[in-house]
C-alpha cells in the first residue's frame, strides 16, 4: 500500500503514530526469495513454526492451529522449515519463481507429491 | 533616616554567616517599606575556611546583582579572623565594625588599626555558651547588629527571630529560649 | 494574597514545584541548582507534595526520565545546571522533538574546563536551538513567576512544547531576595489541570511515541514541531498578561526599561539588568537618555517586536554572557543585529562579554558602557565591535 | 504454560510487516516475551532502546507495536521505562489511571552492556518494576556489526576484524549477569528463544515480581555472524548445548541452572557454521578455539559449583 505522504500541518505532533500495529499494511512479503509451502495432511500442529516465526506470518484459525501462510508479510527465511519436526516435513521452500502464478492448492500438490 | 545600608558578614564555613545574613533578610522581609538581599562569595570551602556574606539593605527594591560593596557596617564573627583578613577593605568612612571578641574595645581598635572607625565589641561567643550551651555567635551578633544600627528594637529582633524560629518548626523550646536570650542579652552587651 | 518571604531563586524555583506539584520530578544535583531538588525531596518527606520523585543517575537520565513520564501522560518538571544541562542535550532535543510540555529550571551556569561553578549563560545559550521556550529571569521574583507561567505556556494546546526557565546561578540561585510567594491555591488555580494529548498509560489506545522517520517524514516533523514552538510567542503575551491579572506583576516577551526615548539603549538578561536598571536611573538623573532592553523570551525569538522597541535608540550595547566561540558576537548580539538589519533605522550595535564563570559585574562597568555608547554617538565611529567587561588586560 | 495452540489465539504484541532482516529472532524473542505475558492480569507498556529492533519496528508512519511503545535514544531504555513507571505510581495514586500495567524494555547488547549500562544500573537500583529484555547479538549489528563488550573473544566484527596479523576480538565477553547480580534484585535470568518453553516461563515470572528484574536472551544474528536465515534457531540451540549460553537464573542471588545438556557439545560446533568465527579454522589458529573452549568451561564449571552452594542474597 502506498502511503500518503502528509504536508507539515497534517501530522500528528511529536510523529506520534496512533494507529497501533498499522505495519500490517506493508507487505514484506515482496522481499521473498523463497516461500514456504506447507502440507496439512502430515502437520502434527506441534505450532513450532508459529512460536518461531519472525514475521508473525504462520496463519491461526479460531482452535489456535496452524491454518496456513500469510504470503502478504512472510519474508521467506525458512526457519519454520528448518524447525519443522514432523516427519516428513510438513514445510518446505520453493524458489518464487517456481510459486508464481500457482494457486496455494497447486503448489502444494507439487511440493508434496514428489 | 535613610535605612539604606550594606554590610558584610566575616566568619568560618559552618559558623552560620550565610544563615545571619539569611536571618537579617527574614527579619526585614517582614516590615513594610524596607528590603533586603543577602548573598555569600562561594568557592570550594569546606568547614572551617574562612567566608564572607553580604546583606544590602534598602528602602527600595534590591536590584543590583553586583557582589562588589562598599560596606557601611563589617561585622566579624569570628574573633580569630581578625588577624586574616583586611576588615577595612571597602569600608567607607564612617563605617561601623561589631567584633565578636572577648578584649576590650581599645585593643581591637589598636590590633585591626581602626582608629577613625567606630568599633564596637561583645563577647557573642560567651553569650551563646551561655544561653544555648554551644559557640554559635551568629545570632546573638543580629542582637547586637540591631542595636548598632537601630534597624529594631531589642523586642523587635528577639521576637522576629523567635517566631522564624518557631515557623521553622524543628527546634525545641530550649533552643529558641537560649536564641531570645542571646539576641537579647547581646542586645544589651554591644558597646 | 501572597506573602513577602526572604528566600534564594532556588528556594523560590523549589516552591514553584512544590504549588505546581508535578506528578513527576526526575533530577540529579548539580552546582548551583542541587538546592530545588533537594528542597523538593524535604516538602515530599513532610507531605507537603505528593511528586514522585525520580533520584536518576545522571542528567541524562533525568531528561530521559522525564521524557518518559511525560510521555506517559504526566506533568513533569527538572532542575539543572551547566554540566548537567549539556549532558542532557541530546534529550533536550528529543523532549521538544517528541512534543512533550516538560518544564525545567535552569540554574544557570558556566561549562567546563577549566571548571567553574559559577553563573554566565554558557549553558542556556548553548542549548539555544535544541527546540525548547527559553525564557530567562532577572531575579528570584521572576524565577518563581516564569516557572509557573511556563507550565502555562510549555502545555498550551498550539504550543506543546518543553519550555525552561532560567536564572542565574549564584547572583539569583543562592542570593536572598524578598520576594512575594503566592497562595497555593490561586498558582494551583491559575494553572489549571493538565491532560495529555497522547498518553502512553492508555493501554486502550495504544500509542507509539518516538518513531524514526525517513527522510520523506522528517522534515514535515520538524517543520510542525517549528509551528508549535513559534505559537509560543503569542501565548507567553497572554499568560504574561493572566498572570498580571492573577498576581499583580504582569509580563511581555521583553521589558523595556527607560526605553521609549532613549538614546543609549543596553539589550541583556539575566541578573546583570538589575544592575543596569540602578545605573539606567543614575545616568538618568543626570541627564542621560539611557534605557535598557531586558530579554525575557529567548526562544522563540520575538526579533520583530525587539526591533521596533529599538527604533529610538542611537547606539546600541549587547551584553553576552557567554563567550561567541568565533561567532561574530555572542548569540544575543547575533539575534538584535539580526533583528535590525530589515529596520530602517539601523543603529549602531556593539557587544560586550562579561560575567563569565561568576566575574562580578559592577554598577561602574555598565556605566562604562553607556559611556562608551555615548562616544559612539558624539564621534560617529565604533572603535571595536567586539569587547569585554571586567577582563584583565584589553581584549583583541 | 499453556499449550501453543492456547498462545497462538491471543492478540499478538507485535505484528507483522516490521523491517528485520530475514530470519532475525529480535522479533521471535518478542513474540515468545508477549505470548508468556499475562495480559489478562496487566497491561503491557513498552520502552525500546534504539537499535535494529527499534529501526524495524516504528519507522514512520508505521508501528508494528500493538501495545503502548515509546523509544527515545540508545543509552537509556532503562531511565525511559522508569520515567513512564513513575508516571504510573504517580497517575495510578491519583486514580487517574486505573489498570494494572507492568513494564517492559527491550534493548541489544550495546545498549545494555555498553553505552546503556549506566542507565540501567540506575534504574535496577531505584527499583522500579520493569523487565528488561536484552536481545544479545554480540555486537552493535543495526550501525553494521562493530565489536560490543558481549563480542565473544575471537569473533570477528567490523572494528575487531580478523586480519593478517589480528584474530578477531581479543577479550572475552563481558559477564553482564554478574554485573547486575551486584545490585542484588530478585530476578535475573539468562534464556534463548529456541528454548521457548524456558524463556516463557522466565518471563512470567520476572513480570510476577514488583521491580525490576532481567532477562538476557540471545539472539542470533544472521547478518552480523554470517550464517543462512533458516539457521537463527539452530545457532542459538547449539549456544545452549555448547554451554556457550548456559540457561539459567538466578533468583533472589541463588543460582539456578534450568538445563544441563546430557552431551556438552564441543565449541566448535557452534562456532563452525558462524561466517564471524571462520578464521579461528585456519591451520595454526587450533589455540584461539581451545581458549574459547577453556573460557567456556570454565564459565560452566562456576556456574555449576555456584548452584550446588545455593547460597541466597535475601532470607527465604
Amino acid at each position: 500500500m502506498a502511503e500518503k505522504l502528509l504536508k507539515w500541518d497534517e501530522v500528528l505532533i511529536g510523529a506520534t503514530i496512533k494507529d497501533p500495529g498499522n505495519s500490517k499494511n506493508y507487505e514484506t512479503g515482496s522481499w521473498r526469495v523463497e516461500r514456504p509451502v506447507w502440507n496439512p495432511d502430515t502437520c502434527i500442529q506441534c505450532m513450532f513454526c508459529w512460536v518461531y516465526c519472525p514475521d508473525s506470518s504462520i496463519l491461526v484459525d479460531e482452535n489456535g492451529k496452524m491454518a496456513g501462510i500469510d504470503y502478504d508479510h512472510c519474508k521467506g527465511c525458512g526457519i519454520c522449515v528448518e524447525q519443522c519436526p514432523s516427519k516428513p516435513k510438513s514445510l518446505q521452500m520453493v524458489l518464487e519463481a517456481q510459486a508464481k502464478g500457482k494457486t496455494v492448492e497447486e503448489l502444494r500438490k507439487e511440493v508434496f507429491s514428489k | 533616616m535613610s535605612k539604606k545600608m550594606d554590610i558584610r558578614w566575616h566568619g568560618r564555613a559552618g559558623q552560620g554567616a550565610v544563615t545571619a545574613a539569611k536571618t537579617l533578610a527574614e527579619l526585614i522581609s517582614q516590615e513594610e517599606g524596607i528590603y533586603a538581599q543577602g548573598f555569600a562569595v562561594y568557592g570550594a570551602e569546606k568547614r572551617g575556611a574562612p567566608v564572607v556574606a553580604f546583606t544590602r539593605v534598602n528602602d527600595k527594591p534590591i536590584r543590583d546583582h553586583s557582589e562588589y560593596m562598599e560596606p557601611d557596617i563589617v561585622l566579624i564573627l569570628d574573633p580569630t579572623l581578625m588577624g586574616l583578613i583586611d576588615v577595612k577593605e571597602g569600608l567607607k568612612k564612617d563605617g561601623k565594625v561589631i567584633v565578636n571578641t572577648a578584649f576590650d574595645k581599645e585593643e581591637v581598635i589598636k590590633e585591626l588599626g581602626l582608629e577613625g572607625y567606630e568599633v564596637y565589641v561583645v563577647d557573642a561567643n560567651k553569650i551563646s555558651i551561655e544561653t544555648l550551651g554551644r559557640a554559635i555567635p551568629n545570632t546573638p551578633m543580629i542582637g547586637a547588629l540591631a542595636k548598632v544600627t537601630g534597624l529594631f528594637s531589642k523586642e523587635e529582633v528577639s521576637k522576629g527571630v523567635v517566631e522564624l524560629l518557631e515557623e521553622a518548626g524543628k527546634f525545641p523550646e530550649k533552643i529558641i529560649e537560649g536564641n531570645r536570650k542571646a539576641i537579647e542579652t547581646a542586645y544589651e552587651e554591644v558597646k | 494574597m501572597g506573602k513577602k518571604v526572604a528566600l534564594t531563586g532556588n528556594e523560590a524555583a523549589a516552591h514553584a514545584m512544590r504549588q505546581i506539584n508535578p506528578d513527576v520530578i526526575a533530577a540529579f544535583p548539580i552546582t548551583p541548582s542541587t538546592p530545588v531538588p533537594q528542597a523538593v525531596a524535604q516538602f515530599i518527606a513532610d507531605g507537603e507534595m505528593d511528586t514522585e520523585l525520580v533520584t536518576v543517575e545522571s542528567e541524562h537520565s533525568a531528561m530521559s526520565a522525564c521524557i518518559g513520564a511525560a510521555a506517559a501522560g504526566a506533568r513533569v518538571m527538572t532542575a539543572t545546571s551547566a554540566n548537567g544541562y549539556a549532558l542532557m542535550w541530546e534529550m533536550l532535543y528529543i523532549a521538544s522533538g517528541m512534543r512533550l510540555p516538560i518544564v525545567m529550571a535552569v540554574a544557570a551556569r558556566a561549562l567546563s574546563a577549566p571548571l567553574n561553578i559559577h553563573g554566565d549563560h554558557s549553558d542556556i545559550m548553548g542549548g539555544r536551538d535544541t527546540g525548547w521556550i527559553q525564557l530567562i529571569s532577572e531575579n528570584s521574583q521572576e524565577a518563581y513567576d516564569n516557572l509557573i507561567q511556563a507550565i502555562k505556556i510549555a502545555e498550551n494546546e498550539k504550543v506543546i512544547t518543553p519550555a525552561l526557565a532560567a536564572f542565574d546561578g549564584f547572583n539569583v540561585s543562592h542570593a536572598i531576595e524578598i520576594w512575594e510567594l503566592e497562595d497555593d491555591a490561586a498558582v494551583k488555580e491559575f494553572i489549571g489541570k493538565y491532560e495529555a494529548k497522547f498518553p502512553l498509560l492508555n493501554t486502550d489506545d495504544p500509542i507509539t511515541h518516538g518513531a524514526w522517520a525517513p527522510p520523506d517524514w522528517y522534515f514535515e516533523h520538524k517543520m510542525n514541531q517549528l509551528k508549535g514552538l513559534l505559537n509560543a510567542k503569542d501565548v507567553v503575551t497572554q499568560v504574561g498578561k493572566d498572570f498580571g491579572k492573577a498576581f499583580g506583576r504582569e509580563y511581555g516577551l521583553y521589558e523595556a526599561y527607560k526605553l521609549d526615548d532613549a538614546d543609549f539603549v543596553v539589550v541583556a538578561a539575566g541578573s546583570v539588568c538589575g544592575t543596569t536598571k540602578d545605573v539606567v536611573d543614575n545616568l538618568r538623573e543626570n541627564g542621560v537618555k539611557a534605557g535598557l532592553l531586558k530579554i525575557r523570551l529567548f526562544r522563540p525569538f520575538p526579533f520583530k517586536d525587539i526591533a521596533d522597541a529599538l527604533q529610538s535608540a542611537k547606539a546600541i550595547a549587547v551584553l553576552d554572557r557567554v563567550s561567541p566561540s568565533g561567532a561574530q558576537g555572542g548569540p544575543l548580539f547575533n539575534e538584535i543585529r539580526s533583528a535590525l538589519y530589515d529596520t530602517d533605522t539601523r543603529a549602531p550595535v556593539i557587544n560586550y562579554t562579561y560575567g563569565l564563570g561568576g566575574r562580578d559585574t559592577q554598577p561602574r562597568h555598565i556605566n562604562s558602557v553607556y559611556e562608551t555608547l555615548k562616544k559612539i554617538v558624539d564621534t560617529g565611529k565604533v572603535e571595536k565591535q567586539f569587547d569585554c567587561l571586567n577582563l584583565r588586560g584589553a581584549w583583541g | 504454560m499453556a499449550l501453543l495452540n492456547d498462545l497462538a489465539k491471543k492478540k499478538e504484541g507485535l505484528v507483522s510487516g516490521h523491517r528485520l532482516c530475514p530470519g532475525c529472532t529480535h522479533s521471535v524473542i518478542a513474540r515468545q516475551v508477549f505470548a508468556a505475558a499475562e495480559t489478562d492480569k496487566y497491561d503491557i507498556v513498552v520502552a525500546a532502546a534504539t537499535g535494529c529492533f527499534e529501526v524495524s519496528t516504528g519507522l514512520y508512519p508505521y508501528t508494528s507495536w500493538n501495545v503502548p511503545w515509546i523509544h527515545t535514544a540508545f543509552e537509556n531504555a532503562a531511565s525511559t521505562i522508569s520515567g513512564v513507571e513513575a508516571a504510573y505510581k504517580a497517575l495510578k495514586k491519583k486514580g487517574k489511571v486505573k489498570k494494572d500495567i507492568r513494564f517492559i524494555a527491550f534493548a541489544s547488547d550495546g545498549g545494555t552492556y555498553d553505552i546503556g549500562l549506566q542507565a540501567l544500573s540506575g534504574a535496577i537500583e531505584r527499583g522500579h518494576q520493569f523487565l528488561y529484555i536484552c536481545n544479545d547479538n554480540n555486537a552493535y549489528q543495526n550501525t553494521g556489526n562493530q565489536r560490543s563488550s558481549a563480542t565473544p573473544f575471537g569473533g570477528s566484527t567490523t572494528t575487531s576484524p580478523n586480519g593478517k596479523v589480528k584474530f578477531g576480538k581479543e577479550q572475552p565477553r563481558k559477564d553482564i549477569v554478574s554485573v547486575l547480580e551486584g545490585h542484588h534484585m530478585e530476578y535475573i535470568a539468562q534464556a534463548s528463544p529456541s528454548n521457548w518453553r524456558d524463556l516463557m516461563n522466565k518471563v512470567k515470572k520476572a513480570l510476577d515480581v514488583d521491580g525490576p528484574t532481567y532477562i538476557n536472551v540471545i539472539e542470533p544474528c544472521t547478518t552480523g555472524w554470517g550464517f543462512p536465515s533458516n539457521k537463527a534457531i539452530e545457532i542459538a540451540q547449539l549456544a545452549v548445548d555448547t554451554c556457550v549460553w548456559p540457561l539459567y537464573e538466578v533468583i533472589k542471588g541463588k543460582v539456578v541452572i534450568n538445563y544441563k545438556p546430557k552431551k556438552k557439545l564441543p565449541v566448535e560446533e557452534y562456532l563452525k557454521p558462524q561466517r564471524r568465527f571462520a578464521h579461528l579454522f585456519k591451520k595454526g589458529n587450533e589455540y584461539l578455539i581451545e581458549e574459547f573452549q577453556k573460557q567456556v568451561d570454565r564459565h560452566w564449571e562456576w556456574l555449576l559449583k555456584r548452584e550446588e552452594c545455593g547460597i541466597s542474597y535475601f532470607e527465604d
